[in-house]
């Protein structure tokens, strides 16, 4: 083995040892068992940053291990994988000195660190994934790495939630995994090569393959919450804060828009899909999530609940992006949303959870005021909103701005109408919030108050939100500097050759 | 013993000869048992990785009994499926024999009723002897008839182990089993019997090799299929298995359902596909996919439906099956040898799998007093390993990557698509579907720990009631990652393999 | 020939019999013996297949073999199968006779 | 390093400070500083001031890593604003900090105030596309928190309000902006000229930059959010913030280089509708700070009217362009003054002198264009303009504008009477107050009148027939005040403005409350899982019909005969 396939294996042990001896380790060993988490995490993003950067110059790896014909399984690091690796990686340290915080004095905590790992052991797999087979391996074991989080709190209600979860998952699965062996059986093994399959077989194949990325998208849609397969996210909202802010920013939603990216871009390309002409169906799918959820959103008084639609909404900016993949801008627009939504998404939650764990607070209504006892959560929370509703300097309006520009590039005057529209919606959602918290007056005692200290609450809850906030709000304003998400996105459509 | 080089085809006497000698060692000697028992396991493991050796080394072997040659003579003989046939067995027998070892002293520390399960113990080791021999006889044989003797022994082997346990529900079971297995042996005999008039000849090698598909041979056919059919628990002659496995005790659970039911279903598929591949027609192949696609879909509803843990995974067993019958149509266009990989994996990654999940089962018995699935929450405070393997094993059921069953699946479904036979993708699909939702109802109980639970663990907690299932469902979770090794073995010995990896097995 | 057939079909009827009354008859007793009436059947028509008409060569020695395994075989499964059913009639109050028939037949002694 | 790299770096550093001053003041009002942070309020501006009086013009820095592409500089209209913008904002900051003393939401003040402060620096110093938009959102958002400060249920209504609108100005903002983009191809506020802009694009930027100055349709938030504001951010929102809006046509639209004759009718029609519409609401209100907000509607109006006129052709263009700038800083002057002097009467606690009502009085005339005060001078200029462009134009002078400016005097005698009938407690800094309103007065008063820019109108408004032009409608405008309070007095004209405010609000509420409402309706159990639980019986059942050996015996046979058939 070369050096680059031992720092591909090593990036993935990383974080599958820790939650390996995590899963071994006894219950009540919990600085070991911090002290293990954070270690993997940041020996993760130090292999993680060494990959990128020799990504960036230049060179690639990979491991392939050929099973049966056909099967084979294939890691693979290039640039669109380094990114979402790096946002995995990064967002997992942040979200694991969170959970550790979060958890504090809660029982099962080994057990729910452990999974914590192997998730994002998983995530990361998903991310080097080198071709569709290793990509579908990786999204079965990330529903299933993810359930037993989801279900952490054993209520019955969060029973029904998992179990909602795992239909939709595995259904999703089973789909997907229908849809690559079919395309296997019509264009043979399909590596993420970047430019797709041959165009000939389009010629000779086309309803097929119509059909085809049809059900891949099905099958990779229903984890990134496209419309009429989103029914999963808001129940599993009773998962734990970290666990949400995992689901919704780090791994699972983030899994399916990534597997939006790779089919559009790497399956079928650019050049394919154009001929198939299947693009305006991945349009209108898109459009009409980003609307229905916003509106859903809307409709929601639990926090998190409307954060969850958001999410489903969000996403789909992604997918937007992806359906005028043969505008470059909007392709950094949808790809640099992945990195975007993900860092607002878990600032939310994080925010979320503070709120949660500190005061009680789960409904919007029980918000009013409360930023006059937790000003550095609501700061954070009103910059990941700010980001949310596209707001300058903060990240999401760079991604809208791409997105409006790929758009309008390809005549498509809609798409900035659905971004004005869902700007406005998005406001409609948060700004309330907002000022309700910053402005309106405590109403009476806070529901539960569980903490209270020389913080506004545990410093471990504090700070994750702080630093996600602060990137949020960092990219956004270097967005053009050298080293910024976007700066990353545009090499990679570089790379594509776009 | 200067005889036995390593080229010897003597050697696959052993798997045959040791278990058998060990069972009657077993019932002299009623103390030392379990020694017993594990030596003649341990031996047979290493015979068997023995045998696979030579199989890669000298190919193809066959050892005529007391040297006399066929016709009249019974052989013996190793090819590929056989071996794998022969590892699975060896491993999970090896498992399960750690396991019982396990089982029968937990339950022996329970003072009330140690006599009982003393017993119970004293009868296990001979029998399950016993059907291990069968077993190895029944994968090795080369002769029809003699295949008669080796399902006779171990239908008689496991019926009297299914009703071990003592309680009215598994005698009834069993004496039901007995009698449906001895239909299953008469029903085949029956075919012998036509066939023998037909052909004259009992040896496969020289059944092969006549390629005489008048209509006695295909009656034959039909009736020898239907008696293994009745043993093997197809849809819709499955009922006999769900209380037979179910109320068994738990290594007797594990060793019916992995590998009792693949021995006959081994027997049907090389009939099939081996011997008489000129007499099967496309109408019959889809009648036998139809029944399998009826068996995963039935198999997995009843399973759904079920309220008892050992019942489900029973079940669970029937819907298994199924998945390999499906394989029976796609030999339209692949031929036998993507077929051998597809049940060969199915067959491994299930029998693993699934003793590995009645081991977890009867832990969690042991543990509880009982398999209600609502009310298992907690388990996993005190069995962590349990409720991890039950975990691992329940993936590899519902087919998800790595694990052997997923390869199998992905052959189905390439097979099924490159030959526009979809319908049989839809139901292997919806049938990982069913599986997963079984699994999961379990599994979502045992994943809540309520409040107040416990985590001290009863003193005689042995770790033979844990590690065993732990390792046979990584095995089973893992076998798709070494998925070439089990495909270079079937392809040895046996031409039609050959061709079909032209270049070389990967 | 004709001795040949004969003896077959006699062995197929008793099959043919035995099979009915395994499946009709619910008294385990009946089953095992409808099961041992089906094996003689199959044996009758095995031994029917070694019959070669005098002076026609030589006997197959070979069905004979078969039958004698066989019989040994139903022997020992009859052996196990009286055992499970004593067994079961004793562990279980559950009458493997019809239950309705056999109260019947305690109310009619009774009265 | 080479000089030009020096000097270069020393521009950079000079233009980041004068909207990093407050941004950092800003940030440190977090921190255990705060206290030393309101006492150094006023000092935020001063790197503006300074800048704006010495830095050269004409150079552009460019800060590529900021924000997808970061330009600023100083041009000559906008060191006008900056300066014009900077004075207000440091006379409020006093006013501010002495009236905030004792304030228990001091320090939440001031980071707003500061944020808006450095955002409207800010966007006049961008020479960028997004650099304008970043700043100018910044400015709008921070001054929400100033609208809302009071904390009372109308300010919360107008704060709501102001959001909404803001929000709609946003989106426009961001849409006309990525056409922009995308027809121009480049970022920078430059290569703005000579675009041709499609009509969609210019109603986007007059909804865009409209809302700040409350163009017509968008007007709605002004009257409530400059009478809930306290009295110096409502001054730094008449007087400074307003120009922002303006600043953006001037940006995006750069007069004399673009023109586009549908949108300059566009923003002339607008701009006189609203010219009239802001007198007409403004004599409804009964609060001095409403009132006001409507003039300021009204005199926008006015000034878009301007900007339409230098949108109809190049030439035109070049000629409004001046006159524009006059007219923002005799508004902006005048209205601030006019701010600070209502201050004044809030914190004295009791109605004006009489000097001191002669001395509110003439920034107030002032916009309705009374000789001698700089109103005449822009006034002049208007018509100037106005006649230049002949034809039906010419007719706007001689009508139009006297009208209006009658208008405008009648709603200044309303906002005296209001002024001298409002009661209030009084605050403390009573002499500050005085003090700031004294250097305002003398600003609105002179500024136009030393200006260089200005001397040609400065001097045409002396002469004899403008300066009778000019008078006759303030004496109209009085005369029909007297006339008017004479009929509102028997009438209550005061009537439900409250319940009208905010009707969009209603709407959005009601929306949103509706939605709500079907949501709670649709969170009910599923009912797929209650119906798949039926199947159970009939499963059971039939699971046990095929145990029976009847069945089985049956489906043995069948298998048989099956496979018999179908081998054979």
């Amino acid at each position: 083995m070369t050096w680059g396939q031992w720092l591909l294996v090593s990036i993935l042990l990383s974080s599958f040892l820790p939650g390996i001896i995590i899963f071994a380790l006894p219950e009540e060993k919990h600085h070991l068992r911090t002290i293990l988490n954070l270690c993997g995490s940041t020996l993760k993003i130090a292999l993680i940053l060494i990959m990128d950067t020799w990504i960036y110059l230049g060179h690639s790896f990979e491991i392939r291990m050929v099973i049966i014909p056909g099967v084979e399984l294939l890691l693979n690091g290039d640039p669109l994988s380094a990114l979402f690796a790096t946002l995995s990686s990064v967002l997992w340290l942040l979200t694991t000195v969170y959970a550790v915080g979060y958890l504090e004095e809660s029982p099962n905590r080994s057990h729910f660190f452990g999974y914590f790992s192997l998730c994002v052991t998983v995530t990361i797999g998903i991310a080097l994934a080198g071709n569709l087979v290793t990509f579908l391996l990786f999204y079965e074991m990330l529903t299933l790495t993810t359930y037993p989080l989801v279900i952490h709190r054993g209520t019955e209600k969060s029973l029904r939630a998992g179990r909602n979860y795992l239909i939709y998952a595995f259904s999703g699965g089973a789909v997907f995994l229908f849809a690559v062996v079919w395309l296997q059986a019509v264009v043979g093994p399909t590596d993420f090569s970047g430019a797709g399959f041959s165009p000939s077989f389009v010629d000779t194949h086309s309803t097929v393959l119509v059909l085809i990325f049809i059900l891949l998208i099905i099958g990779v849609g229903v984890k990134a919450a496209l419309v009429p397969l989103h029914g999963w996210l808001p129940q599993a909202m009773v998962a734990p804060a970290p666990v949400s802010a995992l689901l919704h920013a780090v791994a699972v939603v983030k899994a399916g828009a990534f597997g939006i990216i790779r089919i559009v871009l790497d399956v079928y390309g650019a050049q394919n899909l154009l001929l198939l002409g299947v693009l305006p169906l991945l349009a209108g799918v898109a459009t009409i999530t980003i609307l229905y959820g916003s509106v859903r959103a809307l409709q929601q008084d639990g926090l998190k609940r409307r954060l969850a639609f958001s999410t489903i909404s969000q996403v789909s900016y992604i997918a937007l992006g992806m359906s005028l993949v043969d505008q470059p801008l909007a392709l950094i627009g949808g790809l640099v949303h992945l990195v975007h939504q993900g860092l607002m998404k878990i600032t939310l939650f994080f925010c979320a959870g503070n709120l949660a764990e500190t005061l009680g607070i789960h409904r919007i209504s029980e918000m009013s005021g409360v930023a006059r006892r937790m000003p550095l959560t609501m700061a954070a929370f009103s910059i990941g909103a700010f980001g949310m509703i596209g707001i300058p300097p903060t990240v999401g309006f760079v991604s809208k701005w791409y997105l409006g520009l790929g758009g309008l590039a390809a005549g498509n005057w809609w798409v900035v109408l659905v971004l004005a529209v869902s700007s406005l919606l998005n406001a409609c959602y948060f700004l309330p919030i907002l000022t309700k918290a910053w402005f309106g007056k405590q109403q009476g005692p806070w529901p539960e108050e569980l903490y209270v200290g020389r913080f506004e609450t545990r410093l471990m809850l504090l700070v994750p939100p702080l630093v996600t906030a602060f990137i949020v709000m960092a990219a956004g304003v270097v967005a053009n500097a050298q080293i910024s998400p976007l700066a990353w996105v545009r090499f990679i459509v570089r790379e594509y050759g776009l | 013993m200067i005889f036995l080089h390593a080229d010897t085809p003597a050697w696959m006497l052993f798997p045959i000869v040791l278990p058998l000698i060990a069972g009657l060692l077993c019932f002299l000697f009623s103390r030392r048992t379990f020694v017993i028992a594990l030596a003649a396991v341990l031996a047979n493991f290493l015979v068997v990785c023995l045998l696979i050796y030579q199989l890669l080394v000298f190919g193809s072997m066959r050892c005529h009994m007391g040297g006399w040659q066929p016709p009249l003579g019974i052989s013996l003989r190793t090819d590929g499926p056989a071996l794998l046939m022969l590892l699975m067995t060896a491993v999970t027998g090896l498992a399960i024999t750690l396991y019982a070892r396990g089982y029968f002293s937990y339950r022996i520390f329970d003072p009330p009723r140690a006599g009982r399960h003393q017993r119970q113990q004293r009868f296990f080791w001979p029998l399950w002897m016993l059907l291990l021999a069968g077993l190895n006889g029944l994968f090795l044989s080369n002769d029809i008839f003699n295949i008669y003797v080796t399902l006779e022994l171990i239908g008689i082997s496991a019926a009297s182990l299914a009703a071990l346990s003592g309680k009215p529900a598994s005698q009834l079971a069993s004496f039901r089993y007995l009698l449906i297995s001895l239909l299953g042996s008469l029903t085949y005999l029956l075919g012998i019997v036509f066939l023998y008039r037909s052909c004259g000849v009992l040896d496969l090698d020289l059944l092969q090799n006549l390629s005489n598909n008048g209509p006695g041979v295909r009656a034959a056919l039909a009736l020898m299929s239907v008696g293994l059919l009745l043993k093997t628990a197809l849809f819709p002659l499955h009922f006999w298995l769900p209380p037979a496995h179910a109320n068994a005790l738990a290594p007797v659970s594990a060793i019916l359902s992995a590998l009792v039911v693949k021995g006959s279903f081994y027997l049907l598929f090389r009939f099939w596909f081996e011997i008489f591949p000129s007499t099967i027609t496309t109408p019959a192949l889809n009648f036998m996919g139809t029944l399998g696609a009826a068996a995963i879909l039935w198999g997995a509803i009843q399973a759904m439906r079920q309220h008892r843990l050992k019942l489900m995974v029973a079940y669970s067993t029937v819907s298994q099956l199924g998945y390999l019958f499906i394989a029976f149509p796609l030999a339209r266009v692949d031929g036998s040898a993507q077929l051998w990989s597809i049940v060969i994996f199915m067959a491994l990654a299930h029998s693993c799998a699934k003793s590995a999940m009645f081991m977890v089962a009867g832990t969690v018995f042991l543990h509880l007093g009982h398999d209600r699935i609502k009310d298992l929450s907690g388990v996993r405070a005190t069995l962590p390993i349990t409720v991890f393997a039950y975990g691992i094993a329940g993936v590899s059921l519902m087919g998800l990557p790595p694990s052997g069953a997923f390869i199998a699946k992905w052959m189905l479904l390439s097979s099924s698509l490159a030959s526009s036979q979809w319908w049989w993708a839809l139901v292997v699909m919806s049938g990982s579907l069913l599986a997963m939702i079984y699994v999961f109802r379990v599994m979502s109980r045992f994943f809540v720990i309520p409040e107040g639970v416990s985590f001290i663990r009863p003193a005689p907690f042995s770790p033979l009631l844990e590690w065993p299932a732990l390792a046979l469902a990584l095995i089973s979770l893992f076998l798709g990652l070494v998925a070439p090794w089990p495909l270079h073995i079937l392809s040895q010995g046996s031409t039609a393999l050959a061709q079909s990896f032209p270049g070389g097995l990967p | 020939m004709i001795t040949t057939l004969l003896y077959s079909l006699t062995g197929l009827i008793l099959f043919a019999m035995g099979l009915f009354t395994l499946i009709v008859h619910s008294h385990p007793l009946r089953k095992i013996l409808a099961v041992n009436v089906m094996s003689t059947g199959v044996f009758l028509i095995l031994v029917a297949t070694a019959y070669t008409p005098l002076g026609q060569g030589e006997i197959d020695p070979v069905p004979h073999a078969m039958v004698l395994t066989g019989i040994v075989v139903s022997v020992s499964i009859t052996a196990l199968a009286l055992i499970l059913a004593c067994r079961v009639q004793e562990t279980s109050n559950l009458d493997l006779l019809e239950k309705s028939k056999q109260s019947k037949a305690r109310k009619e002694s009774g009265a | 390093m080479t000089s030009p790299g020096l000097q270069s770096m020393f521009h950079a550093l000079l233009l980041s400070l004068v909207a990093g001053t407050p941004l950092l003041m800003a940030a440190f009002c977090c921190t255990p500083l705060k206290k030393a942070v309101a006492r150094l309020l006023p000092w935020a501006a001063v790197p503006a001031l300074l800048t704006a009086t010495t830095a050269p013009i004409d150079v552009v820095v460019e800060v590529p890593w900021f924000f997808m592409g970061g330009r600023m500089g100083l041009d000559e209209t906008g060191r006008i604003f900056l300066c014009l913008s900077a004075f207000i904002w440091f006379l409020a900051s006093f006013s501010a900090r002495s009236l905030l003393k004792n304030d228990q939401g001091q320090t939440h003040f001031f980071v707003f105030f500061l944020t808006a402060m450095a955002g409207n620096f800010g966007l006049i110093l961008a020479r960028g596309m997004l650099g304008y938009y970043l700043f100018f959102a910044v400015m709008s958002f921070a001054a929400y928190g100033l609208v809302i400060h009071k904390g009372t249920d109308e300010a919360a209504k107008a704060g709501r309000l102001y959001l909404t609108l803001v929000m709609i100005g946003e989106v426009a903002l961001f849409t006309a902006l990525l056409t922009l983009m995308h027809s121009t191809g480049s970022l920078a506020l430059e290569d703005m000229a000579g675009v041709s802009y499609h009509p969609l694009t210019l109603a986007l930027l007059f909804i865009g930059f409209g809302v700040k100055i409350g163009a017509l349709p968008v007007h709605g938030w002004m009257a409530p959010a400059y009478q809930a504001a306290p009295i110096p951010a409502a001054a730094v929102l008449a007087g400074a913030m307003i120009n922002a809006g303006i600043l953006g046509w001037l940006r995006f639209l750069p007069l004399g280089q673009t023109s586009s004759p549908q949108g300059g009718m566009l923003f002339v029609a607008a701009g006189a509708l609203a010219a009239v519409y802001g007198v007409v609401i403004g004599l409804k209100k009964k609060q001095a700070g409403a009132v006001l907000a409507c003039s300021s509607i009204s005199q926008m109006g006015l000034i878009t009217v301007i900007f339409g006129l230098g949108l109809l052709d190049h030439e035109a263009g070049l000629q409004a362009a001046p006159v524009l700038i006059l007219y923002v800083v005799h508004h902006s002057l005048a209205k601030s003054s006019l701010f600070f002097g209502y201050d004044l009467v809030e914190r004295q606690g009791r109605t004006l002198s009489r000097l001191q009502m002669a001395a509110l009085l003439l920034p107030a005339l002032s916009l309705a264009g009374l000789p001698f005060t700089s109103g005449a001078i822009a006034k002049t200029a208007f018509k100037g303009l106005a006649g230049t462009l002949g034809g039906p134009w010419h007719g706007l002078s001689a009508f139009f504008l006297p009208i209006t400016a009658m208008g405008t005097s009648l709603l200044m005698f309303h906002f005296m009477y209001v002024l001298r009938h409002s009661r209030s407690v009084g605050h403390s800094g009573r002499t500050e107050s005085r003090i700031i309103f004294a250097i305002s007065f003398i600003a609105a008063a002179i500024t136009l009148w030393l200006w260089p820019a200005a001397r040609i109108s400065a001097s045409h408004s002396l002469a004899g027939m403008k300066f009778l032009q000019a008078l006759w409608p303030v004496a109209g405008g009085c005369l029909l005040f007297l006339v008017w309070r004479r009929i509102s007095s028997r009438t209550t004209v005061f009537s439900d403005e409250q319940k009208k405010q905010g009707g969009f609000d209603t709407i959005l509420r009601t929306v949103t409350r509706f939605l709500q409402e079907k949501e709670k309706q649709n969170l009910k159990q599923d009912g797929l899982v209650t119906s798949l639980r039926k199947l159970v019986p009939p499963l059971r059942r039939s699971e046990k019909i095929m145990g029976r050996w009847k069945v089985v015996g049956l489906s043995y046979l069948a298998l048989c005969l099956c496979l018999l058939f179908l081998l054979l």
